[in-house]
């Protein structure tokens, strides 16, 4: 597989003027899923394939037939650009840190929602510079967990996606 | 190094999760004059409501001193800071020696004097874990409610304690409902969707007298009640940091590192003066966010490490059954408005920056793009501000700006092996 | 019975090799060798034997000596015809052999001590050498029941269908001294058995002995065919004889050169090689590409005042090399080497496409 | 519609039970075939417009979809098929000639099939290419039989430029403007990491891909597009394509609707022209002008590059291929008539030419014969399938293969045969930006290496079967073929023996 270095992205920068503290925060090798928009396709099955490793269902069908879906990866596009967007699990999560309800949380390089503490505020949807959160069918907040909790347990979007725009690379973070 | 925290909530939070960042080792002590675990304060009117529970709303998990090796003194009360020898005097007597301290006190209630307060057998602050407690023991469902106060804490226990009571009465000096985060016509609106949940509002009055469970407005108007519930603001809890001798403004003074003017004293939370960049001006701002964020700053701070918080603003998430208030920064220059089915939106620009925002709506999403404009002084002609005026997205920025956000920087990629 | 290379019939064979030579030039006659290949018996199946001997004919030694097999009066009138129109014939008579019940069916086996006109020659604008390779092609290929199967000087290749041990003793090769004695036995794994399939295969003064299949055949055929060369047996003898002529005479390449081409080292070799040797090796190896030999094989080759020893690059045949004295022993097990001298300064089996040259100390004679 | 109407040939069948509605084929089908009702929330296909590309098969997420044969049909007749039927119905409605892309369908021999690969048992051991090396290294270019040595007798090393192939397979001639930008960069990437070469085609070559230079052939056609100076000397070897196996005889005809932006450039014509390649050479009418450009072209790149020369595989082909040999062309290119194209008369690909394995066999045996074998390499192409096709081309007497379809059934070209529509679904013989991303070069780098691998692997395999342990010693070792099915003749002009001989 493709050996990528993080770059100094800035990823942080949008929400965040807090200086890195980047010799104190614990380098941690992550994988994370990236997106490359000169190949996205606008298709939408990233999507589709999100909704359903979050399902229930091993049969698409089942699991997405007659249903609006609720995918944490989504597809902005016009008649030019398309991309997806989904969490950036940031090194300075300030979604971890403005949750009310202390239900979001970083683990082995993961942001997690624990949807049985989420009360529905909101507050992640107001800090969230990435738009990568947003409610669930049943109301605690959702968002993209690299499939850890997943039933494909490796990110669905990235498999799915036929033209390799998603990528799931390992980073020093 | 002995770390002590005056205070147990979010900041106090923040600051352990900072110091462990940088230091494994020191000793953290965290005094608390209330008896929890760390909970989540805002949840108290989701506790009232049902919708969570004491396990739930701790802000921590259960092992979180412990996994972060902190010394819990609960119901324990600060009553004096000894800077010259680094002590902290308890209530119980005992003294606590630091080498950093910091001072989460939060804030406390107002109470504006009223005549025959003192008559009112059954009234109540919003602001604790108790107060919330003693609420519910105190309410139930004959009873007719008053709430001083149509601000966030007035409003969110309305919403708490609808459907347990009788009937929820609001009054409120102002002319409109939730002032501090909405523009007028905003208020309105929420104030329509409160009133169609049967929330009846007292506005531009004040209560000139109680007596008993009736409260005369001074429009003339008497209020029977059964519950009095005072909620019309908060103020810095700096009393005991004042006495220490720490500066005190609007709140206590820190600078962006969360210092005091007094060495090894940090200062975090409700309690302090935060420098707001959307108005360029320092303000109290009793946000959740922004405690965690001063808080976490402090504790690295106070460990050695270097991290300044110097990008503040106010920001609100607030919603009453099922319709979403979310706004930003300050209400300033010029606005673009959008009033539709779906969402009623307020931008403000000035400067060439997005100062403030106000969405309310069902279904308000991807939010964060607004806030992170003004926190981040994008300029406007970095980006397409009239696609992005429609609606939060990225298609709005620079291909560039998007590929640092959420690509990989060519150049970067090895090849592949096979 | 389809002969070898009639109607495109191609046989491979298995086979013993085995060889003596004298550093010093001393001669010895053939039992030593007979005994040698004899030993080996059980990797021959009575198909074909042969032997080649170098520096028997000093009484003739600039003179081309010609062996030729007849199958028939009519076909020796029409070779000898021709013959007689190229070449002043010196001598010539019937090879002498012993009757012995184990070889039968034997043709007609003549001898001739020849050379080329000069007047040919001079028409032809060749050398000696090129002319009289040329004519024992065509031979070969023209004259029906007529096989010219030795065509050097000062040597001469005896051969016949029958275990190699029978082939010597029916040619009476303890009557011929040699500096330098081939031998082969042959396992076919068709069974044709014709006289002139028997092995050596030589052409002038170079014969080459050859144990092993190679996988390149049709390559290397189809290339040295390009260069007027024509294999009409069809085995693998005949085109390493031919390769041989090719480079050795032809190009003017050593026979280690040669080495580097039909048994060239694999490309992950030379690129070890220093720049020079790397260099030379990519070149012959690429510019001869069509002569590189693969599949199994242990061959000796051998020449005018001198022999060749060489194993395919994976050594997939077995050949030992032993050394007594100024005596060289080549053969494919070590036992038939020890049976006519038991005592050796030195024996050891050479890598993989290493080839083995000794000469006669002061040149050949 | 009346007489007009023609009934779409292919069919879509939705599993509407397995249907999700997610709107990806909609979303991916340039033909506009699929489309979503609002209405009654379902997806509907017109199958008029499909050219069974597969693109929405291999998309659905549920398999709901799959595309077959329409069982419509003609009253059966087997002088008249449904195909001859139709085509006139098309020719007498526009009066034009039929265009097809790809190769020649038609059901003419394939002896490559019709041919069969030795193996060693017992008298001599195969060999285990996991175990023992097995070399598939191969250099192209004019071999020098001739040895010159220098005064200490060191055998002087200077040969003709040649071009060292890790595997003997390159990819063909495609041109930028037939395919896409990133199609030519899955090209020069994979060649660069196999060690191999792509060859630019006629469309001249884009700057961005200078850098792969060195495993990249250029070729001068007779459109001269793009042809300048430094094109020349930007690849490794000059290739003059003097015909391909799919239209032997005939030009070439991109429209101008796909000289757009860079391909205009580096074709060094207007954009919107349509970009003629005249039938022949116009300075080349004979052999002696071939040799002349050969020679011109070697002067314009200081004698460092080899010079290829590619044909049609004709009925004269081995004569051609004599001359050639003798013009001083380094590398000969046989194309045969099953070769593809981005677009040629139908008539024209489907009649004219010959099987290239009959071409190869008769050139190759002709150089030989003339003993001008060492003076060319030869390469040919014209649907070589798969790595056996490539075993036996070499057997045959080749040096090496081009591979051209097969490439670009790697990069997920589905044969739908509609190149010429420009609108390639899979983002290959296609200019629209919107399709041309489809195919990202990564990938596609990825599945022709991974290709090329795999055929060099079983080649491996066949030739440790054989016993043969480098590649030069399988070239034109016919021996090691049998005919299977032929007649006398075609066995005699293959050089082969029939199987069981």
């Amino acid at each position: 597989m493709k050996k990528i270095k993080k770059s100094d992205t800035g990823h942080e920068e949008l929400f965040c003027n807090t200086a890195p503290s980047g010799k104190y925060s614990k380098a941690v090798r992550t994988k994370r899923v990236y997106v490359d928009e000169k190949w996205c396709l606008g298709c939408r099955l990233c999507e589709y394939h999100c909704a359903h490793a979050n399902s229930s269902e091993k049969d698409m069908v089942r699991a997405l037939k007659d249903r609006t879906i609720r995918p944490r990866i989504h597809i902005e596009s016009d008649e030019h650009i398309s991309f997806a967007v989904s969490c950036r699990h940031c090194d300075e999560p300030i979604c971890v840190k403005s949750c009310i309800a202390g239900a979001i949380s970083k683990l082995n390089g993961i942001v997690r929602i624990d949807k049985n503490k989420c009360v529905g505020c909101l507050t992640c949807v107001l800090v969230c510079p990435y738009a990568a959160i947003a409610p669930s069918e049943d109301g605690p907040m959702q968002k993209c967990e690299l499939c850890t909790q997943s039933r494909t347990g490796t990110p669905a979007c990235v498999m799915g996606c036929p033209n390799q725009a998603i990528l799931f690379e390992e980073v020093t973070g | 190094m002995k770390y002590v925290i005056i205070g147990n909530s979010t900041a106090a939070v923040g600051c352990i999760e900072g110091i462990r960042s940088v230091d494994n080792k020191g000793e953290i002590a965290v005094i608390s004059s209330e008896q929890h675990h760390t909970y989540s304060r805002p949840l108290i009117s989701y506790l009232l409501q049902g919708k969570t529970d004491l396990e739930r709303m701790k802000y921590r998990d259960n092992n979180f001193y412990e996994k972060n090796a902190c010394t819990l003194l609960l119901s324990q009360t600060a009553t004096k800071i000894n800077s010259s020898v680094r002590s902290v005097q308890l209530s119980e007597g005992e003294a606590v020696p630091y080498d950093r301290l910091l001072i989460a006190t939060g804030s406390v209630p107002l109470i504006p004097p009223t005549p025959g307060q003192g008559t009112v057998k059954k009234q109540f602050t919003f602001l604790s874990l108790d107060d919330a407690d003693a609420l519910k023991k105190a309410t139930g469902p004959d009873s007719r409610v008053l709430i001083i106060g149509a601000g966030l804490i007035g409003l969110k226990c309305a919403e708490g304690l609808h459907g347990r009571v009788k009937s929820i009465k609001v009054v409120d000096m102002a002319d409109r409902i939730l002032p501090s985060i909405l523009d007028p016509e905003g208020s309105t609106l929420v104030q329509r969707h409160l009133e169609k949940e049967g929330i009846l509002f007292y506005l531009s009055d004040t209560v000139s007298e109680y007596s008993g469970n009736t409260a005369a407005l001074k429009s003339g108007v008497e209020i029977g009640f059964d519950v009095l519930v005072t909620a019309v603001g908060v103020r810095p809890n700096v009393s005991l940091a004042q006495n220490a001798g720490i500066e005190i403004r609007r709140g206590i003074l820190t600078d962006s590192t969360g210092r005091t003017n007094l060495d090894g004293i940090y200062a975090a939370g409700d309690c302090c003066e935060s420098h707001d960049i959307s108005s360029d001006e320092n303000r109290v701002l009793a946000l959740l966010p922004n405690a965690y964020l001063q808080g976490e700053c402090a504790g690295v701070n106070m460990a050695g490490g270097e991290k300044v918080f110097d990008n503040a603003i106010p920001m609100n998430a607030i919603g009453f059954w099922g319709l979403h208030i979310q706004s930003a920064g300050t209400y300033t220059g010029d606005v673009y408005r959008e009033n539709t089915k779906q969402e009623y939106k307020l931008l403000y620009t000035k400067d060439g920056v997005l100062k403030g925002f106000i969405r309310i709506g069902k279904e308000l999403s991807a939010t964060g793009i607004y806030t992170a404009l003004i926190r981040n002084r994008t300029p406007l002609d970095s980006i397409d501000f009239e696609l992005i005026c429609k609606k939060p997205q990225f298609m709005a920025f620079a291909a560039e700006k998007r590929r640092e956000m959420f690509g990989i920087t060519p150049g970067e990629e090895e090849g592949y092996l096979l | 019975m389809v002969k070898e290379g009639q109607q495109g019939n191609r046989i491979p064979s298995g086979c013993a090799v085995s060889a003596v030579f004298q550093k010093d030039g001393r001669r010895r006659n053939g039992e030593d060798i007979i005994r040698s290949i004899g030993l080996m018996h059980e990797r021959s199946n009575g198909l074909g034997g042969g032997f080649a001997a170098y520096g028997i004919y000093p009484e003739y030694k600039e003179l081309y000596a010609l062996h030729v097999f007849y199958e028939g009066e009519k076909s020796k009138e029409r070779c000898e015809e021709f013959i007689y129109q190229n070449f002043e014939v010196h001598s010539l008579s019937k090879i002498p052999t012993r009757k012995i019940s184990q070889i039968t069916d034997e043709p007609h086996i003549w001898r001739y001590f020849v050379e080329p006109f000069r007047r040919r020659l001079y028409e032809s604008q060749i050398r000696d050498e090129e002319f009289v390779s040329r004519f024992v092609i065509k031979v070969n290929t023209e004259i029906e029941g007529a096989y010219i199967f030795s065509s050097g000087k000062n040597m001469g290749v005896f051969k016949a269908v029958g275990y190699p041990e029978d082939v010597g003793e029916f040619y009476r090769l303890e009557d011929y001294k040699a500096y330098c004695w081939t031998a082969h036995g042959r396992y076919p794994t068709n069974t044709p058995g014709w006289w002139g399939g028997a092995h050596p295969f030589a052409l002038l003064d170079r014969s080459v002995v050859h144990n092993g299949e190679i996988s390149s055949y049709d390559a290397n055929r189809r290339t040295i065919e390009m260069y007027g060369y024509k294999c009409t047996l069809l085995t693998d003898t005949e085109v390493i004889t031919y390769i041989f002529d090719y480079l050795v005479r032809r190009k003017g390449l050593s026979y280690e050169e040669v080495a580097k081409v039909i048994a060239a080292p694999f490309w992950s070799t030379i690129d070890e090689q220093e720049e020079a040797e790397k260099a030379e090796l990519s070149y012959l190896r690429n510019m001869f590409s069509g002569l590189l030999v693969t599949g199994p094989f242990s061959i000796i080759v051998g020449f005018s005042g001198g022999i060749l020893a060489l194993n395919d690059r994976l050594k997939l045949r077995s050949m030992v090399v032993a050394e007594k004295g100024s005596a060289v022993y080549i053969a494919s097990e070590e036992s038939a080497i020890r049976l006519i001298e038991p005592e050796l300064d030195k024996v050891w089996a050479p890598l993989g496409g290493e080839p083995v040259l000794f000469t006669l100390e002061g040149g050949a004679r | 519609m009346g007489i007009h109407y023609l009934y779409p040939d292919y069919e879509v069948l939705r599993n509407f039970d397995r249907c999700i509605a997610c709107r990806v084929c909609e979303r991916q089908c340039a033909n506009d075939v699929h489309e979503y009702s609002v209405d009654i929330k379902k997806m509907a296909a017109d199958d008029t417009k499909c050219v069974n590309c597969h693109r929405c098969v291999a998309l659905c997420p549920t398999r709901a979809l799959k595309i077959v044969k329409t069982d419509h049909a003609f009253k059966e007749n087997s002088n008249w098929s449904a195909e001859t039927i139709q085509e006139i119905y098309r020719q007498a409605d526009t009066g034009g000639v039929l265009l097809s892309s790809m190769g020649n369908p038609r059901p003419l021999p394939v002896y490559w099939d019709k041919m069969l690969i030795g193996a060693s048992q017992v008298t001599n051991p195969p060999i285990d290419p996991l175990r023992e090396p097995m070399e598939t290294k191969t250099y192209l270019g004019q071999k020098s039989t001739k040895i010159r040595r220098d005064k200490n007798g060191k055998i002087l090393c200077d040969c003709a430029p040649q071009l060292e192939l890790a595997t003997p397979i390159l990819f063909s001639a495609m041109s930028y403007g037939s395919i896409s930008y990133n199609a030519h960069e899955s090209l020069a990437r994979a060649a660069q990491a196999l060690g191999i070469y792509y060859n630019t085609g006629e469309g001249g070559l884009h700057s961005d891909f200078y850098q792969y230079g060195s495993n990249t052939i250029v070729q001068v056609a007779s459109g001269r597009f793009g042809v300048h100076k430094d094109y020349l000397n930007a690849g490794a070897a000059i290739e003059i394509k003097m015909g391909q196996g799919a239209k032997p005889g005939i030009g070439g005809h991109l429209p101008g609707a796909k000289i757009v932006g860079d391909v205009s450039m580096t074709r060094m014509i207007p954009e919107g022209s349509d970009a003629i390649s005249p039938a022949p050479h116009h300075d080349i009418y004979s052999i002696e002008d071939l040799r002349q450009l050969v020679l011109s072209l070697k002067k314009a790149t200081n004698h460092q590059k080899p010079v290829s020369v590619k044909i049609a595989a004709v009925h004269n082909v081995a004569a051609i291929a004599s001359g050639i040999a003798r013009s001083g062309a380094d590398i000969i290119v046989i194309d045969g008539f099953r070769g593809g194209t981005g677009a040629a008369p139908t008539r024209i690909r489907d009649t004219v030419g010959i099987p290239i394995e009959l071409a190869l066999a008769a050139v190759d045996q002709r150089l030989r014969d003339e003993g001008i074998r060492n003076n060319v390499s030869l390469v040919v192409g014209g649907s070589i399938r798969n790595s056996a096709d490539a075993l036996k081309a070499i057997l045959l007497g080749a040096d090496a293969v081009y591979i051209a379809t097969s490439a670009l059934l790697a990069l997920g070209c589905h044969l739908c045969r509609s190149c010429h529509s420009g609108k390639c679904n899979w983002g290959i013989a296609t200019q629209r930006p919107e399709l041309a991303k489809r195919l990202n070069p990564n990938t596609g780098y990825q599945r022709l290496c991974n290709l090329v691998h795999a055929w060099t692997h079983e080649i491996k395999e066949m030739m440790g079967g054989m016993g043969v342990g480098s590649i030069e010693a399988a070239r034109g070792n016919r021996l090691m073929l049998r005919g299977i099915g032929l007649t006398d003749k075609e066995l005699e002009i293959l050089g082969i023996r029939h199987a069981g001989e």
